[in-house]
Order: C-alpha cells, then sequence, then structure tokens
C-alpha cells in the first residue's frame, strides 16, 4: 500500500534488480503491479512487451525475493508458477491435442491486462492533472444567502423509511398473536350442541351437565361457559327451553320447553 | 509564478477578492498581489464592475464582492426547511412503496387505522406519490403507486432496488418485540394470517 | 422586481451565480432569472468574463463563477484532497469514471488485486463515487458510478469530456471484460459474492 505524496510516483527501478539487496515488495500492490512496474522497464511500446522476456524478469524477481526473505504471498507464488508454464509453452511449441489455452493467446492476454491497467493509471493522473476545485481553483468565498422564500423540504431518508416499514411489520406480528378465534367455543357452536341435547333431556337439568365432557381449563374452558350460558338464553327467547336460577351463583337449571304452551316455533 | 504586467495583478485581485472568505483590507491585498499600486487597482476594478450584477465595495477599510443592491430582491430564492415528516405519512409511503399499486382500503388494512385524507395528500404534494389505475373490481377504487421523485428523493435507481424484506430482516429492521407469550391458551401455531392486500 | 430588459436579465443571471454557494443549473437558472434564452445569456455572460481573473465555467450541467486556473500559484491555500488518497483508491476512481457502470468484481479484474474494503468507502465518503443499478445478471451485482461532485471537482462538463475517453476507447483499452481467466490475479472468476459496500 503506498500513500507517497504523489500516488502515481514510479516504482524506483533500484527495488527491481534482483541483485539488489533491498527488495521492497511491500510497494506492490500484487503481482500484476509488480509485472507493469517490470514491463515498464523494458522501456518499449507496452503494445509490443516480451512477454518471455517480462516472464524472466518476473521469476528472476521472486527468485531473489525467496533467497532474501523466505515469506512471499502466495499470489506471487502463483504467478511465477503461472509464467513459468507460459514460457514453456512459449518455448516449446505442443502439438495441437494439448488442451487449454494456446500460449500465444495466453501472452496476449496478459499483455491486454497490462495496458489496460497502464491505461487507467494514466488516466488516473490526467484527471488529478486537471485544475481541481478547492486546490486549483476556488469557488466564491463569502457566497451571499439572498433573502429565502421558505420552502419545506421533507426530511426523509431512505433509513427512515424501512424503519417505518420494519415496525409496520413487527406491529402486524404483534397482532398476530391475538388468540386465533377457532380456540374459542362459538356461541353458533354451543347452539347447534344444545338443540341436539335437549331433546334427550325432558327433566330439569344443570347448565353444567350439557358442557362437553371432557372440560378445558383456561380460556378455552370459560369460553365454552359463556357460549353455552347464552345459547340457552338464546334458544330460550326462541321458546324452545326454559332457564331457572335459584338465587345468584346458584346452578343454573335448564329444560326443554314443555309442549302444549302453543306458540309455534321458528 | 506568472502575474507581473498590471493586467495580471488585476486578475489576481480579483480572484483573490472573489476567493476570500471574508473582506481583505488593502494592505493584505497589497502584500497577496505584490502590486505597490493596489490602491489604485482597485478603484479600476471597481470601475470595471460598475453597472453590473455584482459590484466590489469597500466597508470598514476592506474590500469585498457583493450582489447589487438593486438586486437583492429579484435574487431572493426558496430556501428549504427541514420538517419531517409524521409517523403516518412515512408509514403509509412505505406500504405504497412496498405494496403498489394499493388502494386506500388496502392501506388501511395493512396499517390497521383509518389513512387521514390528509396524509395521502401530504404524500401528493410533496410530489412522491400519484394515483394509478382504477382497480377492476366493483366500486373501482383508485389505486396509489410512488413517483419518480420518490426514487430520486430516497436514491432508488429503481424500485426493484428498494430493500426486500430479506434486507430488512438483516439490517435488524424486522427484530420482533418480546411477544405476549402469556395468553392462555394461545399456543400452538404463530400463524398470521392478516397479509392484508 | 424590476429587471425587464435584456442587460438586466443579464445583471439578474451574474448576481445569482456570484451569490450562490453551490453550482447551479440550466433549468433552475431559468426559473430564477424568468430568461427563456438563458442558455445564450449564460454563454454570453461566461464572455464577458473571459481573460479575468474569475471565470464562468460549466461542470456536471452546472454553472459556477471560480477563479482562473492560471492563477492557481497565487492563489493556493494548501487543502488537498488527493494527498490522503492512496493509490488504489485514485485507480479505483479512474476505472470507475471511464468504465462506469463498474461492478466491484470488474474493478478487481483490471487492478488485478482485491479492493480493500477502505478504498470505496472513501471515495464513497468524498463524495465522488456512489451506486448505481444492479447489473442484470446472475447475483445482481451493484454497479459503481460517479457523481456530479466529481465532475466539479475535476471541472469537467460532462462524462465525456473525461481526458482521453474517446482514445483509450478506440484502443479497446475500456473494455471491462476479464482477460483470460487462468492469469493469477486477472480476476477472472466473475464472482461477485460480496458487492455490498
Amino acid at each position: 500500500m503506498t500513500t507517497a505524496a504523489d500516488p502515481f510516483e514510479q516504482h524506483e527501478i533500484r527495488h527491481l534488480r534482483p541483485d539488489q539487496l533491498v527488495l521492497d515488495l511491500d510497494g506492490f500492490e500484487g503481482p500484476i503491479d509488480l509485472l507493469l512496474t517490470l514491463a515498464r522497464d523494458q522501456k518499449v511500446d507496452l503494445a509490443k512487451i516480451s512477454i518471455l522476456e517480462l516472464a524472466d524478469q518476473y521469476l528472476a524477481f521472486v527468485a531473489a525475493a525467496r533467497r532474501i526473505r523466505l515469506e512471499l504471498a502466495a499470489d506471487y507464488l502463483v504467478m511465477a508458477a503461472w509464467l513459468a508454464y507460459l514460457k514453456s509453452r512459449l518455448l516449446v511449441p505442443e502439438p495441437e491435442t494439448v488442451a487449454g489455452d494456446a500460449p500465444a493467446e495466453m501472452a496476449q492476454a496478459l499483455a491486454f491486462q497490462l495496458q489496460r491497467l497502464e491505461a487507467m493509471r494514466a488516466a488516473a493522473a490526467r484527471l488529478l492533472a486537471r485544475p481541481r476545485l478547492g486546490r486549483d481553483v476556488f469557488a466564491r468565498g463569502m457566497p451571499e444567502l439572498p433573502p429565502s422564500l421558505e420552502r419545506p423540504a421533507w426530511e426523509a431518508t431512505l433509513h427512515d423509511l424501512l424503519s417505518a416499514y420494519g415496525a409496520l411489520k413487527r406491529r402486524r406480528e404483534g397482532v398476530a398473536y391475538a388468540p386465533p378465534s377457532w380456540q374459542l367455543w362459538s356461541v353458533e357452536h354451543a347452539i347447534a350442541r344444545l338443540r341436539e341435547l335437549i331433546g334427550d333431556l325432558p327433566a330439569w337439568g344443570t347448565l353444567a351437565s350439557f358442557l362437553p365432557p371432557g372440560l378445558a381449563d383456561g380460556l378455552l374452558g370459560r369460553s365454552i361457559v359463556a357460549s353455552t350460558l347464552v345459547a340457552t338464553l338464546e334458544l330460550a327467547k326462541e321458546g324452545r327451553l326454559e332457564i331457572r336460577q335459584e338465587a345468584p351463583f346458584q346452578p343454573v337449571w335448564v329444560r326443554r320447553r314443555q309442549s302444549g304452551d302453543g306458540e309455534g316455533v321458528a | 509564478m506568472s502575474a507581473d504586467g498590471p493586467v495580471d495583478r488585476l486578475r489576481l485581485l480579483e480572484a483573490i477578492l472573489f476567493a476570500a472568505p471574508e473582506p481583505l483590507g488593502a494592505d493584505e491585498l497589497r502584500v497577496r498581489t505584490g502590486a505597490d499600486d493596489v490602491g489604485r487597482l482597485l478603484v479600476e476594478l471597481r470601475e470595471s464592475y460598475a453597472g453590473r450584477g455584482v459590484e466590489l465595495v469597500e466597508t470598514g477599510g476592506k474590500w469585498r464582492f457583493r450582489t447589487a443592491p438593486d438586486l437583492v430582491e429579484a435574487i431572493a430564492r426558496p430556501i428549504d426547511v427541514a420538517r419531517k415528516l409524521s409517523r403516518a405519512a412515512l408509514e403509509t409511503l412505505a406500504i405504497i412503496a412496498y405494496h403498489q399499486p394499493v388502494t386506500r382500503p388496502e392501506i388501511e388494512g395493512i396499517r390497521g387505522v383509518a389513512t387521514s385524507r390528509g396524509t395521502l395528500d401530504q404524500l401528493m404534494e410533496i410530489g412522491w406519490v400519484r394515483t394509478g389505475k382504477r382497480r377492476e373490481v366493483p366500486g373501482r377504487p383508485l389505486t396509489w403507486v410512488t413517483t419518480e421523485a420518490f426514487l430520486h428523493h430516497f436514491g432508488l435507481p429503481d424500485l426493484r432496488d428498494l430493500p426486500g424484506l430479506e434486507d430488512l430482516r438483516a439490517i435488524g429492521m424486522l427484530d420482533a418485540r418480546p411477544v405476549l407469550a402469556a395468553i392462555p391458551g394461545a399456543g400452538g401455531e404463530g400463524e398470521s394470517g392478516d397479509d392484508a392486500p
């Protein structure tokens, strides 16, 4: 990682001599960067670069680096192996049967990679050479704020929007935890059940005896009691039942309404 | 360093005064331009701006550019005054963004509360939502959709770039509060079933 | 107010631009001056400042006054954004500028190294790059583009005015496709994976 004042400073060639004791690999951002610097050393148009010569330089460099300090990042070694392979293919043309890319194509691809990176570096340098605002050219130092006509600017960020939606979703999930209705004993259910039962029960019976066997505890149980009571009231209103209770909190008695009382039943 | 002739010193003086963050006195200007006759140059510069939209003025011995006083009212400009959107408006906007095209009853269904007419009016006035096609169902209710301005304001290249529910979950915006687990008999399926639209 | 004749509209335009803390687009200037021919007035105003210490320039489709570039040494103040930028950041900036919209894997393919997390963050924080549309390929990676602030800072009227753009295109240097996948560090995998900044 270079943090020099001029970021596009060329790497010093003296760092690159394999026989030089100072080998500053930290100055390079990976093997492509090193290759590009070596290629510049050939002092020819990158389009006419000799990939063979470049491979030799790179391999020599890596060999020297390994002699001096053994630690070398893996990608440098991968590149060395690849270049050694490319070199052997370039030197010894093999029959067509060999699988993989043709050596000339591989060399050309590498040359393009180097040219393209070089072009981008040159482009960056040309960008930096332009007159730049705040460094080379300056905007008005004392902008004047003209009298204003106030206009509301609604301040809402994407973050606000997403949190609002998130909160909404959370709220709805909360609502979903209310007891689902199928766990309650509905009045309709209780009426239907009572209609069936009262036919068999001419005498007075307690309300409790009309409750389903194995009455559940908790909310469901309480809802059964409540629904059944409401159902008796409903059937009494229809003229099918009579209800009696001796005193508050005493058992509720019900029986089928005795026939002969005239009133038709809807 | 260029700037030797009187014209160049005049240009330099002009540039320095333009870029200066505060009014400058003749002494400082003399130092920075290297012009001994800075007083004369200042007068010359002032004259070159006479009758233009900008003028060079001296106040309290210091020089600065300012807009011509007769134009001050004409250059008045709208200043954005930050206002916060209400939560109702944000939620409504979010629902329209995620569920569009969506009708008002659907919005209310999702929010669980009635949406005041003012909320949609406000969003429409800001320019973030507009009405879309009518839904081809009985009553043909209007649908609501978001606008280009909405995308622009929230920095979204496209509606598809609105973060999805998965993204929201990843950011932690869907973290559920502790659930009211104590309701007796309400166990079992954590079914929601109320996916309104 | 007043300001009816062409001279007055020119003065008004000058005053508005001179007073403005930021560059202004022709549309806004048309509204604020009430001049239908604001484009012609802008050109006229620019010409009237030619050769002075201050000039009118158009960058990123917006207009502003600024000091003339040849006076840089005389008024330079020691502020340098680039001093803090690493070579990696500058290279990345150039690649985004010339190849946009470009994905992070493509940037890495061109540079031959992985992009460290801070690089794009830094460029985004300065305000020179932002995310663009997602690329419609498997994985839908985010793309990166430059901002208007980038154009303002480097004094570019338009992206087409990037130095050497046409030449680079002509010789095929703006092809962001990965080269041979086999070249180590050439980013041939085309994998996006973690494009999120």
